[in-house]
């Protein structure tokens, strides 16, 4: 049954995009998606994900559950980042520790997007106030990393100001794009969705596959980083979302979310952040080492969920939601 | 044609507002500055560009020589905490009304 | 009336990522649209309106009214550069002042496409051929401003080559384009639409919406430029939009057009070229301060005009044309 | 009744686009699609016609007339290097000779899409395996053209790999990405269709119609060429594909294909790579000039295909398949 | 290995293919061209490039010595209308099948 | 502050990793590559960049003097090949902790 879904999931297209990037890479093939193109499509990436969410959420109302689900969110961006910490901290030390630590306490968006695809195509519902928890998510993470940097380093003072990091925080392109466009869907509706439905509707799907066929170079690309960052980390960016999937989806459980938004949700908790954190920490913690945190990000966690992960984890849904 | 200082620096494009910043208080106020610049330097490679957004810039700036203590003053402490690398030559300037004269 | 009408157009998403682009300048947030992605965007907004207007130009024909339209917007485009010329002499040297008189004598095509989604989104009919009036008036302003120069200076003779000078003005890439899809899609008319509808229609919207994120950013940039243009460019950068359209409204009732076509009329007399005429300037008036013209189109008029002026201009035409 | 059909294939909106982008060049225009932007055109263009081919190739399944295409497309692919490269040596040195017949041996994929979009303008059926064999065409050119080299040069030993000619024969992006689309198309089938529509089958006149525009311009740039490649290569450049195209009708006939897939076989035959090829060229034959390989493919045979050729070649069907 | 100059001109887009001819006149008939150049000169900054088409190329030149005379001549009229900077080196050109033994 | 050369080199993009690897085995690890590089040289211009697939790059490294001589013996077989220049000159490189004490 898991492996039928796996199989299923397999079987679509942006997945087998993503594979074709990495056979690319693999055979030393020269296929490359010339930059910005890819910065382009993750951009509209984010703006059509919000821009739905926006519409949806003016449709569902801020209700009780919404303000619930946006509760767990806040609580899991806080909780991943320490206790994986401590866990990082027995074989790293304290900058790698928390940069490492950030970057899985926040999501990947494109992950996220992926799974709510495989949801579309498997015609099972989800609410579109999930896209607010993904915003929610992204920035607690790097403050979280930064605190814990400062907690557990006591030699200098570190030169650096909060207004610097909570602006990088906060106001970072991706979580920028997203707040905004949800926003603008929720201030036009339906009446704005309208207009714009060929545009972030049509499209959505044939962007995410050009789109996953870039990731795919780029996580190939990665991969030979894997030999310097060793089987612990490997195996840490593997376990690590299966274990925070698991936790994500007993709170889930806990306030009752359906199937759908139950897999979302446990798919932010899995995810790991590659972009806005990476950026983040290269500021904030420039004494880390950008090729730990990126490319166990990418190179490992990444794959891992958009493959195994998202058809696990509603493995698990359908055994304990019925 | 007279005698300037070319200052060439290498870096991630996080750092190139702290950089300008850096050049404009030491008195440079021209630069030029190419962005996605792909390149492999102490901290590994940076080729995946826009997935990572940790490209790099090539920043050139030209000065007169006495700017150049200064801008070093100012570069080097954010070159030695975010990495990259600043390079200093000499070339002759073309553009006062007399230079032909002295060619 | 008129603030309702405000109140919708700005809660239209194009309007709203305008303002999103505009705020993430504010608020320093790094968000950008990567070169050359804008340049695409507006290649494609050419083209669709050019080759969209063609199409419906081959439907209508060239009647009376598509020639009397045509030669009122060729009259605006040579009088506005003059009267506006003298204007700013009072202030500001020969160059400047003509460079900025040919600047508001020609138009902006995004105000005009903003406009024109403005009225298909109120359900109010305008005609195609307003395109052709849209092509025709880009041109005149920056050969009007360079007679002007050539009156005004009298010290030493300016060495530029008039060949080169009409190429810059009836050659540039938008007017080209915006004349060659126009063309084409007379040419190839219904048949045509077709096949490229999905394309040129139902991307149109979204295009456009993502273009003016960038329009906001870019917009936000300017501003601090406009300090050292002073109070009077700033002035003059909102009086004179809205005293070109009223002239423009004034004309469209007299040659009786249709409240559509009067609304984008008096967009075209309103708007100012931030692309077409700064480039011909920088060439053919090199004396000329670039963020002077570049600043006031960009940073003042064109903001005013796709907030204020489009249901500024529409309330004028429900009061006079009923 | 030839004159009719080309008429009414130039005025379709491509063809007209790529006249507008020869137009720009004549008459010194600045309009031009910034890099990347057309790359990006045409890794679109490959996986829309490779998705689709593969999803109509799992359909009609992989019967005899499909495997006999197949293996006309490869003997053509054979043929066509070896016979050129006699003629082109009368004029030329080996070098040359063998780089241009590699060229006209391999194909161009947007004159195949040119003339597939024609097709379903006038509502005549092919057969996506087509794909495959435009697919099967790109790389033994290039491989023949190197055993020509090797076979004909005595003086020194040339210093290249085996391995690497092939990696760049049958892995460089446009081969790698077709026939990755294809399989994928054909893993996903109907359904992996109906998700990607909008994407591959809406947008996909409009592209090639803008990349047709970009290929207007890069053809006309290149024209001044022509002058330093002589009337030799120019007659070669318009005479061999009609030669080809009418060897490719002569077996289409005798395999007995349907007239839509015939008239594709001819293109495939007639056409001249302008980028897998010369790319693969500068790399293993580096002693042949480019300017000669790539203007004649790219200003002569490439234009003349696609304006002139497919409405013949499409006449030469229309006289015998009835 | 021999000395050859170089030849480094900033300027904006639309001078390019003026200087592009000033070069050829002048007898240097190789050129590189970068695009998309953003920076800061005595006329304010260039950054919004692809809105304004304002935006900056930096061209680089290699030539035999002889040649940087011509070249100031027919470049520096542009420059000193147009805006833009023009500023010559020294170095050492690896290309002649001699310039190993040289070393 | 210290003396270092500068190598510049211009070639086609399919050179790249060629060149690159002939770097890395003449000891020269740090590297910057500029993308997109239109030009004209021996070989006729390149512009028409993605079209073709035949664009420049600028690749920039800078390395100690006793360097260029291996890389020069690495690269040069392949620009006579393929086509490409090379240069070479002095720069001062800042980045060592005491650079400043030695302006
Ligand atoms: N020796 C060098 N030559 C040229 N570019 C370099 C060199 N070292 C570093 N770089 C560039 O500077 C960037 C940052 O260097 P680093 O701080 O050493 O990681 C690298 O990604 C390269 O693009
Ligand atoms: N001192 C300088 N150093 C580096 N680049 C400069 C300098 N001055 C000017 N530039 C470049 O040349 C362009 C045109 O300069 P200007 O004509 O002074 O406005 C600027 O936008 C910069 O990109
Ligand atoms: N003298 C030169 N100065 C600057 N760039 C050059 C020069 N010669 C060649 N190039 C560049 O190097 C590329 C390859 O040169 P070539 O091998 O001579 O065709 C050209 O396309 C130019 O971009
Ligand atoms: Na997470
Ligand atoms: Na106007
Ligand atoms: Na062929």
């Amino acid at each position: 049954m898991d492996v039928s879904l796996i199989i299923s999931n397999i079987l679509n297209p942006p997945i087998l995009f993503f594979f074709l990037g990495m056979t690319a890479v693999f055979v030393k093939s020269d296929l490359e998606i010339p930059a910005p193109i890819p910065k382009l499509f993750s951009l509209y990436l984010l703006f059509a994900i919000g821009f739905k969410g926006g519409v949806e959420l003016i449709k569902s109302g801020i209700t009780q559950e919404v303000v619930l689900t946006l509760a767990a969110a806040m609580f899991m961006a806080c909780l991943v980042p320490i206790y994986t910490f401590f866990i990082l901290k027995l074989k790293l030390d304290t900058y790698d520790a928390a940069a490492i630590a950030a970057t899985y306490g926040s999501i990947s968006a494109v992950t996220f997007i992926t799974a709510s695809a495989f949801l579309t195509e498997l015609g099972i519902h989800f609410d579109g106030y999930m896209v607010a928890a993904l915003a929610l998510m992204e920035s607690p993470a790097i403050i979280v990393g930064l605190i814990l940097v400062n907690l557990f380093t006591v030699d200098e003072k570190r030169d650096f100001s909060w207004p610097e990091v909570l602006q990088e925080a906060f106001l970072n392109s991706s979580v920028f794009l997203l707040v905004g466009s949800l926003l603008i869907g929720f201030l036009t509706g339906e009446h704005g969705w309208k207009v714009l439905e060929p545009f972030t509707q049509g499209l959505f799907y044939g962007v995410l596959t050009f789109f996953l066929l870039d990731m795919g170079l780029v996580a190939a690309r990665r991969i030979k980083d894997l030999q310097k960052t060793g089987v612990f980390l490997v195996l840490f960016a593997i376990l690590i979302p299966i274990v925070n999937a698991g936790i994500g989806l007993a709170i889930a459980k806990f306030i009752s979310l359906p199937p759908g938004d139950s897999l979302l949700f446990a798919v932010l908790c899995a995810s790991a952040s590659y972009i806005a954190v990476p950026a983040a920490m290269r500021l904030t913690v420039p004494e880390a080492n950008p090729s730990l945190y990126v490319s166990t990000a990418l190179a490992v966690t990444f794959p891992f969920n958009i493959i195994v992960g998202i058809p696990l984890y509603l493995y698990g849904i359908n055994l304990f939601w019925r | 044609m007279h005698l300037v200082k070319k200052i060439e620096i290498i870096a991630n494009s996080f750092e190139l507002s702290r950089i300008l910043d850096g050049l404009d208080k030491s008195g440079v106020h021209g630069h030029a500055v190419i962005r996605n610049v792909a390149g492999k330097g102490l901290r590994g490679t940076a080729e995946d560009l826009d997935m990572t957004m940790l490209d790099n810039v090539y920043i050139l700036a030209f000065c007169m020589p006495e700017h150049v203590k200064p801008v070093v003053e100012n570069i080097r402490p954010l070159l030695n905490k975010f990495g990259g690398t600043c390079y200093i030559s000499d070339v002759m300037e073309i553009r006062s009304t007399k230079c032909i004269a002295s060619l």
